[in-house]
């Protein structure tokens, strides 16, 4: 907890450090803010920012760093011969630190002082005994070097916390001393105290690239491993997606892209129409009753579990399909296309249900915010109100609307209970949207959770579509983004 | 990073059930803090039990298959070289239908000329015809084919293919058909025998037993594959089929008379034995006779348990690794 | 009204085209227009003058149920439009609105081409049967608006990167696009220079010789130029209305005559 | 003259009519959307609770239950290390005297032998006991009263799930089991009441449906959807704010816009194999705790909440921008004081359908440890409910979906009631909020 | 120029407090400024006349760098405020136009209340110490603005809910309440009427005892009214740039006649 009671510390300083700071500004301008360069509050959150970002930083670090050192430490410790074969040097350390741990508590529940603590023996007592009575559990009795290793763990830990309480309080009373130093009147604070936070904005955009970096580091390996055991030529141009048990599987992508492409489109076209009509009449036509309720409501569709879907699809749209498009001639049409209640279409018309809010609710508040004054433009000339919604008021509203589109299209790809439920888990090519067919996405988490070995390509393929599924959605975005860039409309 | 005081235990969902009726049990009796047991496939479970040694990583796998060759080489590769294998019993796989629908006794053969894609009619490979059971054999119903199979990533599927289609295939000769269409590789004709049809009759469910259920749920004339356990807790909706004569139960299972189980096995990584609190006392646990014997909870729920307990009792007591090295 | 009486084109016998009855309009509480009653004439132009925030803009509005888009504003009396009230429930704003068109008072490109803001018009209302007439009516209009010559090479840039003035002069444009019997203009001219005036008030002389224009203006030297008719409002009320002469040289109450000499705002 | 436009005002046109047809067509096509949208959440809606409601209620049964001393500790000293040697096998015999107790007592005939009996009970009944008796070793040898629940066959029998017909094959429960419940029931000792510990308690393994409960894992959620508001809203704001307002017009700007759309196509799983990778094995966070679950969480929201933000900084007109910027504000305060509150609704928006997806997401918790049997105890501080294993909700509702017990699947319904109810707790806060910064200009 | 000369106060002495040097603007590839160079003088009212299009705004926009904001406008050569390059790397534009302060041609107030706007110069650049004097600045910003008296009733109400008139005033209002030293406006007259227009008129020419204005606008009598010097540009150039008097007078440059005399537009 010394930590706590720290950040506890470093919040008070800054804090402190907010109002001396701002008092300062105004004392050097002779208490009159208007001789200020900037707001007497930018002075302060500068010196409070100055306090408490560095030195926040600083025990971030410390705190990733003192565990690493004092493990190398104390892991020297440990004479290599004492670790039994099949075991490491990790395994004793955690083995260590749970007995410092121990050590701890005990000291903090008052059973063993800090003197019996760093003295104890564990050739004259049992301390597995001792820390069992204070609801510490060990795996086994603990062994001389391991009880002194965990004992130094404990000195060097307490030594490494007071230092870190150290330095980390001189950088923050550093940083506060220099920011409160600098404070003048001629100070720019407010440039400073935003380009900290450009900073941090920066930082959070930036966030989205590690992702990305995250994501592909962690798939590129052990899809490299997949290709050296499997031929690409397969995987991206075989026509066949059939893994089995004994290896020599078929594993193409591409009977699955088209699958996902297929249910994909299904349901976009279903939650697209749906979802932008939903958004025009709430946001043109309804109330601001109906708006307040309707809105709220529908976006519940996008919170329904999956699995409430996947069943939904299979115990009622697909049945519900089958009498219209099977069962011969007790069929609805009399039709036998049909046999099976998974389809395309099935999944794709329930996977549309649930994208519903995505589109409309995010190109409600779009269209709500086109100015007034582009529909009074076209209504003052006779306009109908759908005329003005489709040509003012949509292409104004385009890119948010393209955005709602495309989070709705990337949860399409990205779903797994619907497919699997609704659509079936054969891949094929075919037409026929009453076929069962199946996705990228569903195989990758199939095939990682199956139970084929984890080393043979059947598993490793998860990989190579993951990250084959992501280069194509990226050819996909920045498609999107070329056309939002030649089709928008800037208003205003 | 806090020390690590309860066991982890990942893997196979098959094994879930059992392992957590354990854990709950072992977190009710003992003072160590409750397991936990992940889901999420055998495979999956292995992967992260082979990631190497050490707290960060898991301390038992459970399996619905025994550990592969190549497995245990990344196992050891990763530093993984102590693994002791327990094996806890079998699933037994059954055959079950709409309760209200009829009732079917089948032999592998069936099954073969049902699902496969390819069967020989005249000594002759042609295209799969049969549309009901009827054309399949005489002596069922006319019930149109439609059969609820577990989907490729599922280790029943394995069973299926080899203990039902593969001994049907070979039943019916056709074995000896594909063989020749294949030059006489083995190899060949087995993987052309196990292609089933995809014409929509031989449906794969990539989900769960009750994915299954609620299949024939929504088509009456399907037949799907469940385990045993699950079958029993559904006797109300389900009737099961025999294979080759037998009705699947424990017993039946047990003395082997019934043909489609499998194994079910946990490992346990020996590092962490000593290291982790509870770890030895949850594998003891798990394989005693109050827990894992025939009267136990274990089998109450429906795993069939092994007649070599004792066996399993003693190597776990004295932590016996694969390969022997104790 | 409805007989062809039309004929002649002297200013006092022109037929009725607008005639309001007490109409009051409110934005929630406040009570923006306080019963005003007014003729205004076929082929004829009529300018509202009064000190800024007086209602010329509000009242406006109602001549062709613009005020409908604003929540909060509501609208009692009748108004009627060739002996219908324009208020009735079986009249469809949208027909109303095209008899009657409307340029704001803030121009309001559509953020789209030149071109399309002004066809925009055109095309909803089908006054085009084809691209080479729709060109045609989109030029006519523009030279109308008199903006051709600045924008006849970069008729497919965006309207919303015109100046100022341009973009009132598009906006003047569009309105007359749609060829509209009655056209209500909210100060056209605010951000024009004189030049440009002197031919927005052509084209209202020439608009007048078929059409009837209500015009919202600050100028005085604008209203007696342009206007036969002008209508005075004061805080709501429409304090006088007659011949733009009379109103200018002449006026009845003492508040016209304050603000014509510049004495109240 | 004649009117060019034709008749009166009264009189619509052709075209006027077929244009307001055309515009009455597209109104209701606007009613229709919004009809489909509202019909298909009240069909699910109504499918959920029909099912689940039922988990709300158990059965119990209540007995009087004699703490034998020579069962539960044989020396009798109450020392508590010998009664904890008793293992909850051990408390079976107690159980079965009771329930025969109570039998006899009540003069019931019934041909069922004591084992049988005790079988209407919860295989968490031991359990009960054996915690009540280490809580109290002073009870050994009394009788005390203790409600325990029924067995789910019993309670499914209560709540006409389960027929004489039906168990015609199970093993769980016999006819003869079921004439003693009716006779139970009789008597009062067999009732079907409100279940807190269903909303309250933990996981059960398969062997007691009865005994599960959404509770800890309603924690799990709770911590984690904290941990994603914590982290992905501000974080996604001020990317997006960045990337709206202050980025340079350059390929580095262009090239995060199209990662982070790119990121929203990601399957979920794969932001599960990015935090075990990033989270677990590199910097050592524990599995199956809620922090990690919130971060992979907050990776898979951010997207959402980018691609909402952005769009509606977009819509917001420049003529703002200008204004503020006029009287000499900075680029920072114009965005923070003008441009940021007229985009709230679309970010609140953005937050609402993240977190809702962030809430009901499973498949990347599958890989961090969150999904299977982890009942552990509601954590008893923050930084355990951070750190202690624990499940999710939608984890939790996914693994009962697949157990075999039909009362599982009821309580999978149950689990989900309980999630929309915490979802639409959770959005509503976010629709005020919504609803305050909405104005048109 | 440094040096504090400008103690006489004819208007040919006053110091330079703007100079812009062979400015040129574009806008993507169209040149909308071209090459003009201007010294705006301080305690001066210098006017920006010329057609609409002629690119008046755009230079206006030039000199507080609200250009910035426009993508595609690229700006060259230097515009000196004191002698210092605005267009420096080291000038922050922010400091810069709470100096250099801007009405701007279309009123555009904030969809907050009247109040707010008013106050929300004063409050970021801490011109307040308290709530009594924030009240007092909007009071008197707002009565220089001459709306005080239309909305001291409804300051709380929403900005954008007034009439156009209304609403430029209040940008008026919102712009003289951060005091800078030089004031843009970009024809604040527009839409108001005479009277409102003559005490916008005597605000300039009070603004002017301490400050310079620059103003557009399209009247050649209010720029003859108000300011000393007039610059005139046509078509992107600079035409002229004298003296008001002069210009109106006796202009050098025959385009600048024909427009006074109301031939080229
Ligand atoms: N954002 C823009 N994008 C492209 N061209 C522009 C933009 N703004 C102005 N222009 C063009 O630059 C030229 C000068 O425009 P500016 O707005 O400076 O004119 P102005 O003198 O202010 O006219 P007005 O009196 O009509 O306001 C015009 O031709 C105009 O069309
Ligand atoms: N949307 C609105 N909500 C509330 N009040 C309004 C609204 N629009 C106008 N008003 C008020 O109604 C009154 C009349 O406004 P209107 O716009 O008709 O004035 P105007 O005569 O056009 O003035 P100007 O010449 O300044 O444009 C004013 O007091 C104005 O503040
Ligand atoms: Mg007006
Ligand atoms: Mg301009
Ligand atoms: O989960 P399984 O590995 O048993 O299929």
């Amino acid at each position: 907890m010394p930590t706590f009671w720290l950040v506890l510390a470093l919040i008070a300083l800054s804090v402190a450090g907010f109002f001396l700071g701002r008092n300062r500004a105004l004392v050097s301008a002779g208490g009159n803010s208007k001789d200020l360069h900037s707001l007497p509050s930018y002075y302060g959150h500068n010196v409070a920012l100055s306090a408490l970002v560095p030195a926040l930083a600083l025990l971030a670090i410390w705190l990733l760093v003192q565990p690493m050192i004092i493990d190398q430490r104390v892991s020297s410790m440990i004479p290599e011969e004492t670790i039994s074969e099949g075991s490491t040097i990790g395994l004793v350390m955690s083995d260590v630190r749970r007995v410092a741990e121990g050590l701890d508590l005990a000291v903090a529940e008052g059973a063993m002082t800090q003197e019996q603590a760093r003295n104890l023996r564990s050739e004259f007592s049992d301390v597995r005994g001792r820390l069992g009575e204070i609801g510490v559990a060990l795996g086994a009795d603990v062994r001389p070097e391991v009880l002194r290793a965990a004992q130094t763990y404990r000195t060097l830990s307490n030594t490494g916390n007071i230092a870190m309480t150290v330095m980390v309080a001189l950088v923050a009373l550093g940083g506060f001393g220099w920011s409160y130093g600098r404070t003048h009147k001629d100070f720019r604070a407010r440039n400073v105290v935003e380009q900290g936070i450009l900073a941090l904005l920066i930082l959070a955009a930036s966030l989205a690239i590690l992702t990305t970096i995250g994501i592909v580091l962690s798939m590129l390996f052990e899809t490299r491993n997949f290709f050296s055991l499997h031929s690409w030529t397969d995987f991206f141009f075989g026509g066949t997606w059939a893994p089995n048990f004994r290896g020599d599987s078929d594993l193409s992508i591409l009977p699955l892209l088209w699958g996902t492409l297929y249910i994909s489109v299904i349901a976009l076209l279903v939650a697209v129409p749906i979802g932008l009509f939903a958004a025009i009449y709430l946001s043109e036509y309804a109330s601001k009753t109906t708006r307040s309720f309707a809105k709220p409501l529908l976006e519940i569709l996008a919170g329904i579990p999956t699995i409430v879907y996947g069943l939904f699809a299979l115990l009622t749209v697909g049945p519900a399909l089958v009498r219209f498009f099977g069962q011969g001639e007790n069929g609805i049409l009399g039709v036998e296309w049909m046999s099976g209640a998974t389809s395309v279409l099935t999944a794709g018309v329930v996977m549309g249900i649930m994208l519903i809010p995505f589109v409309s609710s995010l190109s409600d508040d779009i269209i709500n915010a086109v100015p007034q004054a582009m529909r009074d433009g076209s209504l003052g000339l006779g306009a109908t109100r759908s005329e003005t919604v489709r040509q003012v008021v949509m292409p104004a509203a385009l890119p948010g609307i393209v955005g709602a589109v495309l989070l709705a299209a990337s949860r399409a790809i990205g779903e797994t209970m619907i497919v699997v439920m609704g659509a079936g888990a054969i891949a094929k090519f075919s037409l026929n949207p009453l076929d069962s067919m199946t996705t990228i996405t569903t195989r990758i988490v199939s095939q990682l959770t199956g139970d084929t070995d984890f080393a043979s390509p059947e598993t490793l393929v998860a990989f190579a579509l993951g990250l084959t599924l992501f280069v194509l959605t990226l050819g996909l975005n920045v498609l999107a983004l070329y056309i939002v860039r030649k089709y928008r409309e800037q208003y205003d | 990073a806090a020390a690590r005081d309860q066991v982890q235990v990942a893997g196979s969902s098959t094994v879930l059930p059992y392992a957590s009726i354990v854990a709950e049990a072992f977190g009710e009796n003992f003072d160590f803090p409750t397991p936990v047991v992940e889901s999420g496939g055998s495979s999956a479970g292995l992967k992260r039990f082979c990631e190497g040694v050490g707290e960060n990583t898991i301390d038992v796998a459970n399996a619905s298959r025994a550990i592969k060759e190549k497995e245990i080489k990344a196992c050891a590769e990763a530093g993984v070289t102590d693994i002791i294998e327990v094996r806890i019993g079998y699933d037994g796989i059954v055959f079950a239908s709409d309760i209200n629908g009829n009732g079917f006794e089948f032999t592998p053969t069936d099954w073969f000329l049902a699902l496969s894609d390819k069967v020989s009619v005249d000594s002759k490979l042609v295209d799969n015809p049969n549309k009901t059971w009827a054309d399949v054999n005489g002596d069922f119903p006319a019930q149109a084919i439609q059969a609820f199979i577990p989907g490729t990533k599922h280790g029943t599927r394995e069973v299926f293919e080899e203990k039902v289609i593969l001994a049907g295939c070979e039943e019916t000769g056709a074995f000896e058909l594909f063989k020749e269409a294949n030059g006489g590789d083995e190899k060949a004709a087995e993987k052309a025998c196990i292609a089933l049809r995809t014409d929509g009759v031989s449906v794969d469910i990539d989900g769960d037993y009750t994915e299954t259920l609620a299949r024939i749920e929504s088509n009456k004339d399907g037949i799907g594959v469940f385990g045993l356990a699950f079958y029993e807790n559904n006797t109300d909706k389900l009737q099961v089929a025999t294979m080759s004569g037998i009705v699947p139960s424990t017993e039946s299972i047990a003395t082997g008379e019934y043909p489609v189980s499998r194994p079910l096995f946990f490992y346990v990584k020996k590092a962490h034995i000593g290291v982790i609190p509870g770890l030895k006392e949850y594998a003891e646990f798990f394989v005693s006779d109050e827990v894992a014997g025939p009267d136990g909870p274990l089998s109450e729920y429906g795993l069939v348990a092994d007649p070599e307990l004792a066996k399993t009792q003693e190597a776990v007591a004295s932590e016996a690794t694969m390969g022997g090295n104790s | 009204m409805n007989d062809m009486t039309a004929m002649d084109s002297t200013v006092e016998t022109q037929r009725t085209k607008i005639a309001a009855n007490s109409v009051n309009v409110y934005y929630g509480d406040s009570h923006a227009i306080k019963d005003v009653n007014v003729e205004i004439e076929d082929k004829t132009v009529t300018a509202f003058i009064g000190p800024s925030g007086c209602g010329k803009s509000t009242f406006l509005r109602c001549l062709n149920r613009m005020n409908d888009t604003i929540d909060i504003c509501r609208v009692t009396g009748d108004i009627l439009l060739e002996g219908e009230d324009i208020y009735d429930k079986r009249v469809d704003p949208v027909q109303l609105r095209a008899q009657v068109g409307m340029v704001f008072q803030k121009p309001n490109p559509f953020p789209k081409s030149i071109y399309d803001n002004v066809a925009y018009g055109p095309r909803i209302h089908g006054l085009a049967k084809n691209k080479a007439e729709l060109d045609e009516i989109v030029e006519k209009s523009l030279r109308r608006g008199a903006i051709w010559d600045e924008v006849k090479d970069r008729l497919h840039s965006p309207g919303t990167g015109l100046s100022g003035g341009q973009q009132q002069r598009l906006c003047i444009a569009r309105a007359v696009a749609t060829e509209p019997e009655v056209l209500l203009m909210d100060e056209p001219c605010s951000a024009l220079d004189p030049i440009a005036t002197a031919q927005v008030e052509e084209l209202i002389d020439e608009l007048r010789e078929n059409y009837s224009v209500v015009i919202v203006t600050h100028s005085m030297q604008q209203a007696a130029r342009v206007s036969q008719k002008t209508a005075f409002f004061h805080l709501g009320n429409l304090v006088e209305f007659g011949p733009t002469g009379q109103i200018f040289t002449n006026p009845e109450d003492p508040r016209t005559e304050s603000y014509i000499t510049g004495r109240i705002g | 003259m004649p009117r060019k436009h034709g008749n009166s005002l009264l009189e619509l046109t052709d075209r006027t009519k077929r244009r307001n047809a055309a515009e009455a067509r597209f109104k209701a096509y606007g009613i229709a959307a919004i009809a489909v949208g509202l019909l298909m959440l009240v069909v699910l809606v109504t499918t959920i609770f029909s099912k689940g409601l039922g988990a709300f209620q158990q059965t119990f049964i209540t007995l009087q239950v004699e703490l034998l001393e020579e069962k539960l500790d044989k020396n009798g000293n109450r020392d508590l290390d010998d009664i904890k040697k008793v293992t909850t096998f051990g408390y079976a015999p107690i159980i079965r005297n009771a329930v025969e107790t109570k039998v006899t007592e009540l003069g019931v005939e019934t041909p069922l032998k004591g084992k049988d009996m005790a079988g209407l009970l919860s295989k968490d009944a031991a359990a009960t006991l054996r915690e009540f008796v280490i809580a109290n070793p002073d009870e050994i040898g009394k009788t005390v009263e203790f409600r325990f629940l029924a067995q789910s066959r019993v309670d499914g029998y209560l709540k006409g799930r389960v027929s004489r017909d039906s168990i015609e094959n199970d093993k769980n429960i016999s006819a003869e089991q079921l004439d003693l419940v009716d006779a139970l029931v009789a008597a009062d000792v067999i009732e079907k009441t409100f279940n807190l510990d269903f909303i309250l308690g933990a996981d059960a393994s398969d062997a007691r449906p009865e005994a599960a409960g959404m509770g800890v894992s309603m924690l799990g959620s709770l911590f984690m959807m904290f941990v994603v508001l914590a982290l992905a809203l501000p974080i996604g704001v001020a990317a997006s704010i960045y990337l709206e307002e202050f980025a340079p017009q350059n390929w580095l700007t262009d090239i995060i816009e199209v990662n982070i759309s790119n990121l929203a196509a990601v399957p979920s799983i794969v932001f599960g194999i990015l935090g075990l990778a990033v989270f677990i094995n590199y910097m050592h966070l524990p599995t199956s705790a809620p922090l990690v679950g919130g971060l992979v969480l907050t990776l898979m929201t951010l997207p959402t909440i980018i691609i909402s933000t952005r769009a509606s900084l977009k819509a917001v007109p420049p003529s703002i921008r200008d204004a503020a910027l006029g009287v000499g504000a900075s680029k920072m305060q114009a965005v923070f004081h003008h441009v940021l509150p007229l985009a709230a609704p679309g970010i609140l928006t953005g937050t609402i359908i993240g977190l809702a997806q962030a809430l009901g997401e499973t498949a990347p918790l599958l890989l961090i440890g969150m999904v299977g049997f982890i009942a552990s105890n509601a954590p008893d501080s923050i930084a355990s409910g951070l750190l202690s294993p624990n499940s999710a909700m939608p984890a939790q509702i996914y693994e009962w979906a697949k157990r075999a017990d039909p009362a599982f699947y009821e309580r999978a319904w149950g689990g989900i009631i309980i999630l929309l109810v915490f979802l639409i707790t959770m959005n509503t806060l976010a629709v005020i909020l919504r609803r305050r910064f909405e104005r048109r200009w």
